[in-house]
């Protein structure tokens, strides 16, 4: 019984919440990698993307609320997501025309890019608080609780609880969808092998036939997808918060360069490792350790690190991966 | 660059062309930065007192306030002393509503407002270092300090029969020095905390801070944060996991998004704000209903009560200068005389024409001790039945 | 990058000057129209932010190293002030601040050890001795640290818990402020100058927060989110007030038709311009000197052409590294001094968007590579971040004046401070595609 | 001068020079040829200390040279160019040179704001030598020029120049008349020619162009599949069978269109 205590206890405080958070870094690092291998930067503005994408779906939400159309128990964002995606989209490719695409002709340095990004940041952090303002905005509807913590007590009579929103469960299945319809994209589709073949290697796509006009086009769309899926999921399992969004950009960062910049199944391996050690690091494993040893007394919290130390986890994993591979666990790209 | 400075300088023209007359007060809080979602309806709370005041038609032969916002960030030091010092030298204030975060709040007031000799009345900063700095009598706050919070929440905790707590607090000054003086004063008189884990407002995600409290465990958690910000994640996260089920809300946690986005789910939770029994709150709540915004807002009440404790103690020095009345305030906060309420402005700066005494209760109880803050009488709150409910007054 | 570019330098000799003159006459016109002292203000701040913009010029611009960490060196620097100039507090090093310097020794022991392992041993041996060394320090270190830190943390908790500083005079804060700085740009750069340019801008942006989280989080040192305030003022300086109770002074002023209390403000905030005019001439004059000679031309090649510069004979790492710690070390320099002029510390303030993306903006906007540029573009961002504050609203006004009021309006005023982004996000945008060498090319 | 035993370098699973050896005598031209992925580039590379070898030993004049970094090599006497010109774009020809001199006292900090007299001293004698470099190579109108403007085959010319600035002992030279029209690439040869016999310096060339190969180099040692295969005067090697197969593949021999492709 203790055993099954200790057991829910990881599960209810470390893996059930380390996984929804992994799988929406995971979706965030993706376009942050997607990006960085074919357009060859790494994208500052990949928070603020996320943010403008969910503030659009949010607003679509509240239209459909207000005409009385709902998704039953799932989520009424779900249904609004397509057009925040297409809005994102728009916003992404004109910015692309407007700006990026300038320097995709002249052919800049990365870090030239990398500084445009900085500029778009900017520009994108203060078109979403206009829009939608600065507070915090909470629009999850549908049904809470896949299993909650009460009814988990006394379906078991444990004395641990185990939660599962339904957020969270719908967090793991969409990215799970998504991740499986990239994946046959880039590798069954024409487009999707072409894009591949443009990241491997430009000059050699450019001969081969490869239009680089439609490469970026798709990539700023699924970019955008990605990042308003994303901002929404993450939304809905905790809450829309401009401020926030930018803040996320640094664990997204740090799992994009954990995995390895520009490859894929790095982003999503980076996204689960930064989610994990973050929450795992920090807990304090004082309860597991009394169901699994009772005779243990101890006062020590057996807490590795403070929780206010959390972004430093993810930061010192980063230095450290990059101090013994420096191109990340995956081996990434460097330009 | 060229249009900018036309339109700049058409902007100092049109800000030029107000009556010399007017009275004029800053708002220095922080509309950008981490405490951006409370700003608006600390603003509001503050514009609805000088709104009053103007209307009335009362205050020193009919003056009009004008309102002067003006962004503290509330973190960034260096802007928020510059925002204060425009107020000051080029917007001419003849007072200050803010600033709105304790660290913001000392470094405008040292650097700006005491050399300056402008009054600053903070509804919002609570750290006790401001207890102790050396004001030259200008400055005061409408929000009570942390240490006597700390006590009233042990002695509560207490009364139900709790003896141990994990304590998770926002990580700023106020969040810390709220915890840190809980934490003496609960261990003083007994009781066990079990962690004290920050949690930073605006981050993305709270489950490691969920999971480390839950871990500790306790008979009750404590949230020192914001119920807008951080503390929302923490209950919020808390409670979806299951672990915790009795929850103990300082002032920052109890607002209208309190019943609002937890509703039931925190029943048999408890809590204090700073507040005394009477008609004020109620009455101000109604009139921000009116006013279209949400009088149960964090600290909304405290900055009706800071506008209007500048305007009240002006119509009582017959001056709006600073220096004059700053003296004043204190006299006005505390009686003796007949008790004024939120939105009975009119009546008190009738009264103070006529030379009689007035005690402004304001729309929080405002009774300010030593040097110049909030004495500290609080309102027990317990949560039943989703709704706030208030059990007795400390 | 830029430099296949047009020559930019269009008005030929006459352009810096004249540009300088346009930043003068915006302060002044700023003095007439708003006052002299939120003119001062601004400039004082100005002249901080140009320290700044000059140590990441000397990575970006003179070295091509995109450092995205400047909040942390700038915090790390204005430390300094808190352990050089505050009192030390009472007792606190005798209940537990030897013990947390032998934690810290711990700490660092424990890091030699790993790394010397890392270096000996081969195979399995060395990833179980490196972690051993490692979790063993740990464990030690965290058995020493936790109960000493409670201890000093419990002394007056509400104004003090922490070790305080060594009651000096704050001036000798400056230089300290730089070394720390310099000395954590060190073992950054050891352990991340090799990585390419991305990975180096991620790199530096966690080391950034890092930094800023320590200082957040350990109120032994510093107080943490508590803040230290009451920091002195650097010699000079005298305090408002007491010009105010000095009869000399308020005569003086009298007799200028200048209010006292106007007066002394002005006094504190002009002599503060003074005393940071000459560091940043200073600086200014070591930076031009340094650019100007064969060390500058090795640096300019290094940044154009790491791999040519290797190949004709310069240790391009050593170079990396040196040149990183100098920047850092002005930037920990501009830290110290900003901390002084505030009289206060509070590590919460530090966020990436004000004191790294912003200097980022201030050099770009300059001109990097050239250090009178990122002077001018950090004095010039600057005041148009201030002003933003208050056109932001003020134009929005104007736009959404013809609109009834509503929901609409009252939204759009309350989203009215956030222009100061957009502004800042556009003219960043602006500079690097029309004028990507800046207001002020590199020669 | 430089001898090269047994050299190996393998990425992942490919391996690109596989047991290479071979011998630059001092004063010697020596051409480096192959057909494409021979690993020239690779062996190139190895040499200057752009790669660590996985296995085997480079020497320079008995010295044990292998794994030592670009800049250390440098200090040894050894400098190299690029196939793809990699000058300094934002100096300016001239700056490109004066840059060269290793010890130069100005490049420390100390010296660039206390010892200004004696930078200047030495910044007039720098500034001699690269503008008798400039004319040596016949592009003294274009010392003020940013290196950046300049054409490829220039960038290939001041990179040549770079060499001079110092005593250079050997100079590698990659692909040096890659993208250079004629009549500059003659002026090329003329100025390693006349290098190699006014200062003595000792020359390894890698070229695709046959004609300047032959104009210029002897011996040439041909690469093929990551081994050395030939080596020999341009006559003979023309003529070696291995060397036809190598470039041709095998079953081709028709040796009128080898003169062509090689």
């Amino acid at each position: 019984m203790d055993i099954l205590n200790a057991i829910v206890a990881i599960l209810n405080y470390v893996i059930v919440p380390a996984t929804t958070y992994g799988a929406q870094l995971a979706l965030g690092a993706l376009g942050v990698t997607l990006i960085y291998g074919i357009l060859r930067f790494s994208n500052f503005a990949q928070g603020d993307t996320m943010a403008f994408g969910t503030a659009i779906t949010i607003m679509v939400t509240w239209g459909l609320q207000s005409l009385g159309i709902g998704f039953g128990p799932l989520p009424t964002a779900l249904l609004a997501l397509p057009f925040g995606i297409a809005i994102t989209c728009a916003l992404l490719l004109g910015t692309d025309r407007v700006v990026y695409r300038y320097y995709r002709t002249v052919r800049a340095a990365p870090v030239i890019l990398v500084m445009v990004s900085v500029g778009v940041m900017f520009l994108m952090n203060g078109i979403t608080r206009i829009l939608i303002g600065v507070d915090e905005i909470k629009f999850a509807d549908g049904a809470r609780f896949l299993i909650s913590a009460s009814e988990f007590k006394s379906w078991t009579g444990l004395t641990e609880p185990l939660a599962i929103r339904s957020t969270q469960a719908i967090t793991v299945i969409v990215a799970g969808l998504l991740v499986w319809a990239l994946f046959w994209f880039l590798a069954k589709t024409r487009t999707g092998k072409s894009m591949r073949a443009y990241a491997d290697n430009e000059d050699l796509a450019l001969l081969s036939g490869i239009n680089p006009d439609r490469v970026v086009t798709v990539t700023w769309i699924i970019a955008g997808a990605l990042a308003t899926t994303a901002g929404v999921l993450y939304g809905l399992d905790k809450s829309f918060k401009a401020f926030s969004y930018f803040q996320l950009v640094l664990p997204i960062f740090a799992a994009a360069v954990v995995g390895g910049l520009g490859n894929p199944l790095g982003a999503i391996a980076g996204g689960f490792i930064v989610a994990y050690s973050e929450v795992a690091v920090t807990y304090a494993w004082k309860k597991v350790a009394g169901y699994l040893f009772p005779s243990w007394d101890t006062d020590s919290l057996l807490q590795l690190l403070s929780t206010d130390y959390k972004f430093a986890v993810s930061f010192t994993i980063l230095i450290i991966v990059l101090l013994f591979k420096p191109t990340g666990l995956f081996k990434g790209k460097a330009y | 660059m060229k249009n900018l400075l036309l339109a700049s300088t058409a902007v100092l023209l049109a800000a030029g062309a107000a009556n010399a007359a007017d009275v004029k007060i800053g708002i220095s809080i922080g509309f950008t930065g981490p405490l951006e979602s409370m700003a608006p309806d600390m603003a509001k709370g503050a514009e609805m007192a000088m709104k009053e005041v103007s209307d009335s038609g009362k205050l020193l032969g009919g003056d009009k306030v004008i309102s002067v916002r003006g962004d503290s960030t509330c973190i960034d030091a260096a802007a928020a002393t510059a925002t204060v010092t425009k107020m000051i030298t080029s917007e001419k204030v003849d007072g200050i509503v803010g600033g709105e975060c304790s660290g913001e709040t000392i470094a405008s007031l040292n650097n700006v407002a005491i050399p300056n000799g402008m009054v600053m009345i903070s509804p919002s900063a609570t750290s006790p270092a401001l207890t102790t700095i050396d004001d030259k009598g200008l400055f005061f706050r409408t929000a009570p300090s942390d240490a006597r919070q700390g006590e009233v929440m042990t002695d509560e905790i207490l009364e139900h029969g709790i003896k141990s707590v994990a304590v998770t607090y926002t990580n700023n000054d106020y969040g810390k020095g709220l915890a840190d003086s809980f934490v003496e004063a609960f261990k003083k008189k007994g009781g066990t905390v079990t962690i004290t884990a920050a949690h930073d407002d605006g981050k993305p995600d709270y489950s490691a801070e969920v999971g480390a409290l839950a871990s500790a465990g306790g008979q009750a958690l404590v949230i020192a944060g914001y119920v807008d910000q951080g503390g929302a994640g923490i209950l919020r996260g808390a409670l979806d996991t299951g672990a915790f089920s009795t929850f103990v809300f300082p002032d920052g946690m109890v607002g209208g998004s309190l019943e609002k986005n937890f509703g039931k789910e925190v029943n048999g939770s408890f809590g204090q704000v700073p507040s005394s029994e009477g008609e004020g709150h109620d009455k101000f709540v109604a009139a921000a209903k009116a006013a279209g915004f949400d009088g149960n807002g964090t600290y909304a009440g405290e900055s009706y009560d800071a506008a209007a404790l500048i305007l009240l103690a002006m119509q009582a020095a017959k001056s709006t200068d600073p220096k004059v009345y700053k003296d004043k305030v204190m006299e006005i906060a505390n009686g003796p005389g007949e008790k004024i309420y939120a939105g009975d402005l009119a009546k008190g700066l009738e009264l103070l024409a006529a030379g009689k005494p007035i005690d402004y209760e304001g729309a929080t109880a405002v009774h300010l001790i030593g040097p110049g803050e909030a004495s500290g009488s609080f309102r027990e709150i317990a949560i039943k039945d989703g709704k706030i409910e208030t059990v007795k007054f400390r | 990058m830029s430099t296949r570019q047009p020559d930019a330098a269009k008005g030929g000799k006459f352009r810096a000057p004249l540009l300088f003159a346009v930043m003068a006459a915006l302060i002044v016109m700023e003095g007439l129209t708003t006052g002299w002292d939120s003119a001062l203000v601004i400039l004082n701040m100005g002249i901080i932010s140009a320290i700044m913009a000059l140590g990441l010029n000397m990575q970006w611009g003179y070295a091509g190293l995109f450092n995205s960490g400047v909040v942390g060196f700038t915090a790390l620097g204005g430390l300094a002030p808190v352990l050089i100039s505050m009192p030390p507090t009472g007792g606190a090093m005798s209940q537990g601040g030897w013990q947390i310097l032998g934690a810290l020794l711990i700490a660092v022991l424990a890091l030699v050890v790993a790394t010397k392992l890392n270096h000996r041993l081969h195979g399995a041996a060395r990833a179980a001795g490196v972690v051993a060394a490692l979790v063993i320090g740990f464990v030690l270190f965290r058995a020493v640290f936790d109960p000493a830190v409670a201890r000093v943390q419990a002394i007056n908790p509400a104004s003090q818990g922490y070790l305080g500083g060594l009651g000096l005079p704050v001036l000798l804060a400056w230089p300290v402020g730089a070394v720390l700085a310099a000395a954590a740009a060190w073992a950054i750069g050891k352990t991340s100058l090799g990585l390419r340019s991305d990975y180096l801008a991620i790199a530096t942006l966690g080391i950034g927060e890092i930094i800023v989280a320590v200082l957040k989080n350990e109120e032994w040192l510093d107080r943490g989110v508590l803040n230290v305030t009451g920091i002195p003022r650097p010699w000079p300086v005298p305090y408002e007030v007491d010009l105010q109770a000095d009869p000399g002074f308020v005569a003086r002023m009298q007799g200028w038709g200048i209010d006292p209390v106007t007066g002394s403000t002005l006094t504190v905030k002009l002599i503060y311009m003074g005393l940071f005019g000459i560091v940043l001439a200073l600086l200014l004059w070591g930076a031009q000197l340094a650019l100007k000679s064969p060390w500058g031309r090795m640096m300019r090649a290094i940044r154009d052409n790491e791999t040519a510069a290797a190949a004709m004979g310069k240790n391009v790492t050593r170079r990396h590294l040196q040149i990183f710690m100098l920047g850092a070390a002005v930037m920990g320099l501009a830290g110290a001094m900003m901390i002084t002029l505030d009289g206060q510390m509070t590590p919460a303030s530090y966020n990436p968007l004000r004191y790294t993306f912003l200097i980022l903006v201030m050099v770009v906007v300059g001109g990097s590579g050239n250090n009178w540029g990122s002077v001018l573009g950090a004095v010039l961002v600057w005041f148009l971040w201030i002003k933003a504050e208050a056109w932001g609203p003020e134009i929005m006004n104007l736009a959404i004046s013809h609109m009834s009021e509503g929901p609409l309006r009252q939204h759009l005023f309350d989203a009215a401070p956030q222009m100061r982004v957009i502004v800042m996000g556009l003219l960043l945008l602006l500079v690097l595609r029309f004028s990507p060498r800046g207001l002020l090319p590199e020669k | 001068m430089i001898r090269v035993e047994n050299l190996q370098k393998r990425f992942g699973g490919f391996t690109a020079v596989d047991g290479a050896s071979l011998e630059i005598a001092t004063g010697s031209i020596t051409g480096l040829i192959g057909p494409n992925g021979a690993g020239k580039s690779t062996l190139f590379n190895v040499i200057a200390g752009v790669y660590t070898p996985t296995a085997g030993k480079v020497t320079m004049d008995g010295e044990d040279i292998t794994g030592l970094k670009p800049h250390e090599l440098f200090h040894k006497g050894l400098l190299r160019t690029f196939q793809i010109a990699h000058e300094f774009p934002s100096l300016t020809v001239r700056e490109n040179l004066m840059m060269v001199p290793a010890g130069q006292s100005g490049e420390t900090l100390w010296n660039s704001w206390f010892h200004r007299g004696r930078i200047a001293g030495e910044e007039a004698a720098l500034r001699k030598k690269a503008d008798e470099v400039l004319d040596f190579l016949t592009i003294s109108h274009l010392r003020d020029e940013r290196a950046g403007n300049l054409s490829g085959g220039q960038k290939k010319l001041l990179e040549l120049g770079r060499t001079m600035m110092v005593d250079a002992k050997i100079v590698f030279l990659d692909e040096v008349g890659a993208g250079v029209n004629r009549t500059l690439l003659n002026t090329i040869g003329d100025a390693i020619v006349r290098l190699n016999k006014e200062r003595g310096y000792t020359f390894c060339v890698i070229e695709h162009d046959m004609d300047f190969i032959g104009r210029l180099c002897d011996p040439v040692i041909v690469m093929a599949e990551g081994k050395v295969l030939a080596e020999g005067s341009p006559a003979t090697i023309m003529q070696n069978e291995a060397v036809i197969e190598a470039y041709l593949g095998r079953g081709l021999k028709n040796k009128d269109k080898v003169g062509a492709a090689v």
